[in-house]
């Protein structure tokens, strides 16, 4: 990797306690060069300023009986020094920051350019075949002292190593913002036009690696770097977990990935894969209650019973209903929601709303042992909704 | 005290009187200025339509925006006696003006410069937002009895809605636009009707009365400095609509 | 001192000795045109909304200790915490605030904090407490300009207050206090809670602009006989520059929150997407007034500090004039740089203009402090509680100042903007330099406001607890937003978790250091020994009337003899307060 | 505290020796040193309400000139919306009230009693044109069409679909326009009242009257903005 002057291969102690050191790209360790920078040159006229405060209070204490000595009132050559000094340092911290800047917002025109969609609360990203990423990761400090929600999964999105990116991000409802810490840099996603960034994802280190686990739930270990993605603009309830994981991987297991997400497969397993990236941070499956109604088969809820809407009248949740739901969810909703649910519309293909359907019909045929794990959450969703 | 009225100020109280015939003066400039700028703008319009010369969009915008800040000044000088005040409240005035300024300015260069990188940053990506549609649900009955209208359009914007509201009330396309036609034609101000069959495929020829009708003219952002023939401009208006429907 | 016998008042009381009986007292107190009044009252109502701020903060801080855990699982009867985000069985907070999910009561919680904080309490603190306490008699004059506009400000400012804390009873809401669109139009869509609270920020902003005419024309015309603009105490010069910004900057925020509102109501769409409108316009519309907002608050304090280092080490402030000019320019350069708020939002040619002028701000920010510093060279200093918060003043606004810098760079920027290096920045600013320099001006001027001595030993463990306090409370957030933890956040990222929790024990410890003070006020009010007229050795003018002050502020209108900093040449070595007033000097030019 | 009244003992100007005073003097309060530094002081604050207010209108020109740059289309078919000569017949009006209203001013400062309440009356007609020009031949008749802002918008025949925007801030601008004009109204009608009733007004007593109609002059001056961007820019 090419280092430029500010940035150093071995970051300092300081700026390991600082940002962690795990810079991920080139821009990324730049702008740590230029926060130390920034830092060193605060930490001396901070440390300058507040040891003469100290000095002169300990030199000057008031004794009984003798009055300050006179000193002039001001003096133009100091005060023009100590104007003149900081300014043209601010305009150094200037004009690198705006270099900074071109490098985390300006891409070259062959980079990949991947589109990212935001509503609350989840991301979504499409690659340049048109496939988007089923796969999701359980987060193990959401399982500390409380239940597993079925709604902390997420997603994870793959791009290749050592490749340009260029993100085109849309948001369907309010603003959020697209935050890799590790690359850092964010941009806010708006929902009235495309905002977007890009970096260079870095070369895998041999020490990198993941373990994957395959729709058979075999986990094995791939070469692969996990970044966090935080939602960084408030946007409601589940601000804090809107969030998702960036994995980086070598070329052939990426491409290899997408072709294979880019090919039909069973509705069932699509919608569920689906529900998992989608809609798991609102919708459970096992009757926990959430933002939005729970697709499990029970308490009225579910495909196949009736909904009782806000406006009084009730519905019977079958095709239409579902696929009215997705692509205009607001036109009726269920009694004791929020109208959160922004418009799916353009989002999900037919072929997506099939697989979503047959996910929700297949919920409501499962088996008994699924039903008795759901009879101890049915208070809480008899009384919440 | 009328002898003393045929000075140009005088002084009660030691705070200067303004003459009556300053005053008149500057009434009469006020609604000369007023006949100006209405007789500038239907004047650019006659040009326009007459000769089918195309003026440059910056031309109405600067000849109605300079009158009147005339009219402003001649207000702020002379009925608010600002010329003869203390040179205190200009500042103020004339700062707080600064301040306007720098407002409107740095908000219009974020605004118009979005697309300086990438110029797909500028597109409006869709009429999205609050879901997409209007929703607004009842405020909560016991604060209101009167509960704010809700709107479901159903993914489309409110003026796409409306249309297909009335289009389902009026049963076809024909009886949707002679209701138009009988509406406009009675009220005397009216869009472009002509342009409205042109597209929908009817070939009606409405001559409307065009008195409060000026041609479309592309504004501030495209073509400010550039003289835009209606017609064309209508052309590539929908060339834009199109290209926008694809980019999404 | 020269007199002049034209209005002497030589027979009147303190300003607080009114009529007999509690009716006509409590009447007195409500109808009064007297700035000292009014300034009391803001005081008080002030200090009530920092209270009902700092509460909220609390609990924003205890629901961070732990990743998951959430404040609203806190069972209100039994005062177990119910261990679970799911929500079935959470009671408490949840069902009284009526919030649909968990962590929408950590949301309404910050909001609450943020909202309370800003409008209620920063915004009006130092200008309409001690700035109406003290504006007119620094100034020499009996009141502030238009007397009767003042109790009027005030009135709206309960008015406003009320708005805000009917909004905050009826559930409160979770926009944030920044009330960004379309988060703001859409949520609790069907209550009229968020209302209520944009109308309580937009009325407390007339309140605002009404003090800001009154001492910017107070300012102008006011001034004693013989006092020059230079004449002027530095914390003068401090609220004439906060004044024009509130004259000038809070109309834009009242036409955005009269447009919020309308957006609300009828959607008429200028900030909502769906419509057409723009929601990062509203962030331009918001943070023009809301960036010259920020100066607003900070000015004043630095008033206070450049009063309580000059007098508190008996020294002629450091170059006057720079730190008069620079509290102007910094009014001037504050409605320059508000697009730093949205750099993450804007187009590049824009962030660029922003960032470069908001390096602006730092140069008379550095001036003011090198003064600062300067002026305690060769001092005689005195470390008593005042001093103490000033010399903190220095500290952390030191830090708040400079951390800024990175947060104007742009590249660092994009990382740090909305994290907790964000929080902690402003933090440092707004506490460790308002809040602080506001509780060094109250001990400055608690003598000569209520005419009492407070405790001075208890005092300086509460500075010193609430210093150190404060410091473990925001240093450690610098870190947490560097690693990467984000604004904000109900629930986060295990590895943050030992911050955090330092974080919060620190916020205990100001609360500690809060309660001693609020300890040391009472007993003073209640049992405090006599104020002499002139505890410190001031040389402004509010140190040569009675503490407290006689209803007229003074029994002669006072003709300016010395400068507000000439010690060396006017205090004599071995003053004693005993010693008013203080002997004339001669020499004087 | 009492704001005492001291009584004026100040002699009449010179040029007006001879004159009856007819008015009353209120007196000045009692922080000031004499009459001038009250009214200079009054009027200065007066003048920085009105920096306040022409901020506050900031906001809707801002949001004027953002969305005409953006949708000049929509602006450009929202301005033929409107009929230029109802604008016209209101920006006349105006200049007409607001020439009264400064006669009104300079028949105080000369004591011309009667003049100065046929000035104020003519001014209060004028503004109540202006409303009644304003709801009857604009509201009323936009409003019927289903011009509206925001979801009350039903007008079937736009076409951009940002129209709507137009409309949201034609209502907000004017409306909060023509709220001051009421605001004004008012101020000049206690005025009106306050000369009727106790001939309040004359040479060293006018600060009521300049103040209001510094006022009114604002209005006028935010009128003669708006009448150009709404009506003729197209």
């Amino acid at each position: 990797m090419n280092i430029p002057t500010l940035a150093s291969t071995n970051a300092s102690f300081l700026q390991r306690i600082i940002f962690g050191d795990n810079a991920a790209s080139e821009a990324a360790a730049w702008s740590d060069g230029l926060f130390m920078m920034i830092f060193w040159f605060s930490a001396f006229f901070f440390v300058l300023l507040m040891g003469l405060m100290v000095y002169f209070c300990i030199k000057y204490r008031r004794k009984p009986g003798v009055a300050a000595e006179p000193s002039p009132h001001h003096n133009l050559h100091i005060e023009i020094l100590w104007t003149v000094v900081p300014s043209a340092s601010l305009l150094v911290m200037f004009v690198l920051g705006f270099k900074g800047y071109a490098m985390k917002t300006v891409s070259p025109t062959d980079a990949m350019e991947l589109k990212v969609d935001a509503w609350k609360w989840a991301w979504k990203v499409t690659y340049p075949n048109g496939a988007s990423s089923p796969e999701t990761k359980f987060l193990s400090y959401q399982e500390t002292d409380i239940g597993i929600s079925s709604g902390l999964e997420y997603p994870i999105f793959y791009v290749p190593e050592d490749t340009e990116v260029k993100l085109r991000m849309h948001s369907q409802d309010v603003i959020h913002s697209f935050w890799i810490p590790e690359f850092r840099t964010k941009m806010d996603v708006i929902p009235n036009r495309y905002t977007g960034y890009g970096f260079k994802t870095p070369a895998l280190r041999d020490s990198d690696t993941v373990i994957q686990v395959d729709d058979q739930g075999i986990s094995s270990e791939i070469p692969g770097r996990d970044m966090w993605i935080f939602c960084a603009e408030y946007c409601g309830d589940e601000h804090s977990r809107m969030a998702a994981t960036l994995r980086i991987v070598p070329r052939e297991i990426y491409d290899e990935k997408i072709k294979f997400w880019g090919t039909p497969k069973d509705p069932k397993v699509l919608g569920q894969q689906l529900w998992k990236t989608m809609c798991a941070i609102c919708h459970s499956i096992d009757g926990s209650p959430g933002t939005g109604p729970t697709w499990a088969p029970m308490n009225g809820y579910g495909f196949g019973n009736m909904a009782q809407m806000d406006d009084g009248t009730e519905m019977m949740r079958d095709d239409n209903y579902i696929r009215q739901s997705i692509l205009d969810p607001n036109a009726h909703i269920v009694s004791g929601y929020a109208p959160a649910m922004p418009s799916f519309q353009g989002q999900l293909s037919d072929t997506d709303i099939e697989g979503l359907l047959a996910f929700i019909k297949s919920l409501a045929e499962s088996d008994s042992d699924e039903q008795e794990d759901n009879q101890q959450a049915d208070d809480s969703a008899g009384s919440d909704g | 005290m009328s002898n003393h009225d045929t000075h140009a100020e005088e002084h009660a109280h030691g705070h200067p009187v303004v003459s009556w015939q300053i005053q008149l003066g500057v009434l009469l400039a006020l609604l000369f200025f007023t006949f100006a700028t209405v007789l500038f703008y239907n004047a650019e319009s006659w040009v326009e339509h007459a000769f089918e010369i195309h003026l440059p969009g910056w031309v109405n915008i600067v000849g109605a925006m300079s009158i009147a800040t005339v009219k402003a000044i001649l207000v702020c000088m002379f009925f608010m006696g600002l010329k003869y005040d203390k040179a205190l409240n200009t500042f103020a005035m004339l700062f707080c003006l600064f301040c306007v300024g720098l407002f409107l300015g740095f908000s219009m260069i974020d605004l118009d410069t979005r697309d300086r990188v990438e110029p797909w940053r500028k597109a409006e990506a869709s009429l999205g937002g609050t879901g997409k549609s209007l929703d607004s649900p009842p405020i909560d009955a016991r604060f209101d009895a009167n509960p704010s209208p809700s709107v479901s359009t159903g993914g489309l914007s409110i003026v796409e809605f409306r249309r297909q509201q009335k289009l389902e009330e009026k049963g076809s396309e024909e009886a949707f636009w002679s209701y138009y036609y009988k509406k406009h034609a009675e009220h005397q101000h009216s869009a472009d009707i002509n342009n409205y069959f042109a597209k929908l495929g009817y070939d009606h020829h409405v001559e409307l009365p065009t008195a409060n009708k000026a041609v479309p003219r592309h504004g501030l952002t495209p073509g400010l400095f550039a003289a835009v023939d209606p017609k064309e401009a209508a052309h590539d208006k929908s060339a834009d609509d199109h290209s926008d429907d694809s980019d999404h | 001192m020269t007199t002049l016998d034209a209005h002497a008042h030589h027979d009147e009381g303190s300003y607080f000795s009114g009529p007999p009986g509690m009716l006509s007292k409590v009447w007195q107190w409500m109808s009064t045109v007297d700035h000292k009044k009014i300034g009391v009252m803001y005081l008080f109502a002030i200090l009530f909304m920092f209270f009902l701020g700092g509460v909220a903060a609390l609990a924003v801080r205890y629901e961070l200790m732990d990743p998951v855990r959430t404040v609203q699982t806190l069972d209100m009867e039994t005062g177990e915490m119910i261990t679970t985000t799911t929500g079935e069985r959470l009671g408490g907070l949840k069902d009284i605030m009526g919030a649909k999910s968990a962590n929408e009561v950590y949301n309404r919680m910050f909001t609450l904090h943020g909202a309370v904080m800003v409008f209620m309490f920063i915004v009006p603190s130092i200008p309409a407490s001690l700035g109406n306490f003290f504006l007119p008699i620094m100034l020499g004059a009996k009141d502030v300009a238009f007397p009767r506009l003042n109790l009027l400000s005030w009135y709206i400012y309960v008015t406003g207050c009320v708005f805000g804390v009917l909004s905050i009873l009826m559930g409160g809401v979770d926009t944030g206090w920044t009330f960004y669109t379309p988060y703001s139009t859409t949520t609790d869509a069907d209550h009229w809670r968020v209302v209520l609270m944009i109308l309580a920020a937009f009325i407390l902003g007339f309140s605002s602009i009404l003090t800001g005419m009154n001492f910017v024309v107070s300012v102008h015309k006011l001034r004693a006989p013989g006092m020059g603009w230079f004449d002027m105490p530095l914390f003068l010069w401090a609220i004439y520059a906060t004044s024009i910004i509130q004259v000038l900057a809070t109309p834009v925020i009242g036409i955005t929150l009269l447009l919020l509102v309308f957006e609300r109501t009828m959607h008429i769409g200028i900030f909502d997407p769906a419509m057409g409108g723009d929601p990062v316009l509203y962030q331009h519309f918001f943070w023009f007034y809301s960036h010259p907002v920020v100066y607003v608050m900070i000015l004043p304090a630095m008033g206070i500090i450049s009063e309580l280092l000059a007098i508190h080490s008996r020294k002629h402030i450091f170059g006057y004039r720079a730190i008069a000019f620079s509290s102007l320019g910094i009014a001037a350069v504050s409605f320059l740089v508000w697009g730093h708020h949205i750099f993450t939002a804007m187009g590049e040619l824009a962030a660029i203009l922003f960032s470069g002028l908001t390096f602006l701000v730092a140069i008379p920010t550095a001036i003011k402090v090198f003064n600062w510093i300067a002026t305690l060279y060769k001092g005689s200093i005195v470390l008593n509680t005042p001093m103490l918060y000033a010399l903190a003043f220095l500290f952390t606004f030191s830090i708040g100042g400079l951390t800024g810098l990175p947060l104007a760079t742009l590249a660092t920027d994009l990382h740090l903007h909305d994290t907790y290096y964000v929080v902690a920045h402003f933090h440092y600013v707004m506490m460790g330099g308002t809040v602080i320099a506001f509780m060094g001006g109250i001990h400055h001027w608690w003598p000569k406001m209520f005419g009492k001595m407070y405790n001075e030993k208890a005092a300086i463990l509460g500075c010193i607890i609430v210093f150190i306090g404060f410091n473990l409370t925001f240093f450690t957030q610098f870190f947490l937003g560097t690693q990467g933890m984000p604004r904000r956040y109900a629930n986060y990222v295990d590895e943050f978790q030992t911050l955090h929790i330092i974080s919060t024990y620190g916020s205990w410890l100001l609360l500690l250091g809060f309660l001693i003070h609020l300890g040391t006020f009472i007993a003073s009010l209640v049992a405090g020994e006599k104020a002499p007229p002139n505890p410190w050795g001031g040389l402004t003018l509010e140190w040569e009337t009675e503490s407290p002050p006689i209803e007229h502020n003074f029994h002669h209108e006072p003709v300016l003899t010395h400068g507000p900093y000439d010690f060396e040449t006017t205090v004599p070595p071995h003053w004693d307060p005993k010693d008013y007033p203080l002997p004339e000097n001669p020499s004087r030019h | 505290m009492q704001t005492t009244l001291d009584a004026d003992t100040t002699p009449a100007p010179a040029h007006l020796a001879n004159h009856p005073t007819h008015w009353r003097n209120r007196g000045y309060a009692h922080h000031w040193k004499n009459r001038d530094e009250d009214f200079e002081a009054s009027k200065f604050g007066m003048w920085l309400f009105l920096t306040t207010e022409v901020l506050l209108f900031a906001g809707i020109f801002c949001g004027y000139a953002v969305f005409r740059m953006l949708y000049p289309d929509a602006w450009s078919n929202g301005s033929h919306y409107l009929d230029w000569r109802f604008g016209a017949a209101n920006t006349v009006v105006l200049l007409i009230s607001s020439w009264t209203v400064a006669s009104a001013v300079r028949c105080a400062q000369l004591n011309k009693q009667k003049w100065l309440k046929i000035n104020l009356i003519i001014t209060l007609l004028c503004a109540v044109l202006f409303v009644f020009i304003k709801l009857k031949f604009e509201y009323y008749v936009k409003l019927g069409d289903g011009k509206a802002p925001g979801t009350f918008f039903t007008y079937a025949f736009a076409e951009n679909p940002h129209e709507v925007l137009w409309w949201s801030l034609y209502y907000v601008g004017t409306g909060i326009h023509a709220l001051h004009v009421l605001i004004g109204a008012s101020l000049l009608g206690w005025v009106l009242y306050r000369s009727w009733k106790y001939q309040a007004y004359g040479p060293t007593e006018y600060l009521m009257v300049e103040n209001s109609a510094l006022y009114w002059h604002l209005v006028d001056l935010v009128w003669i903005f708006l009448f150009p961007l709404l009506y003729l820019i197209h």
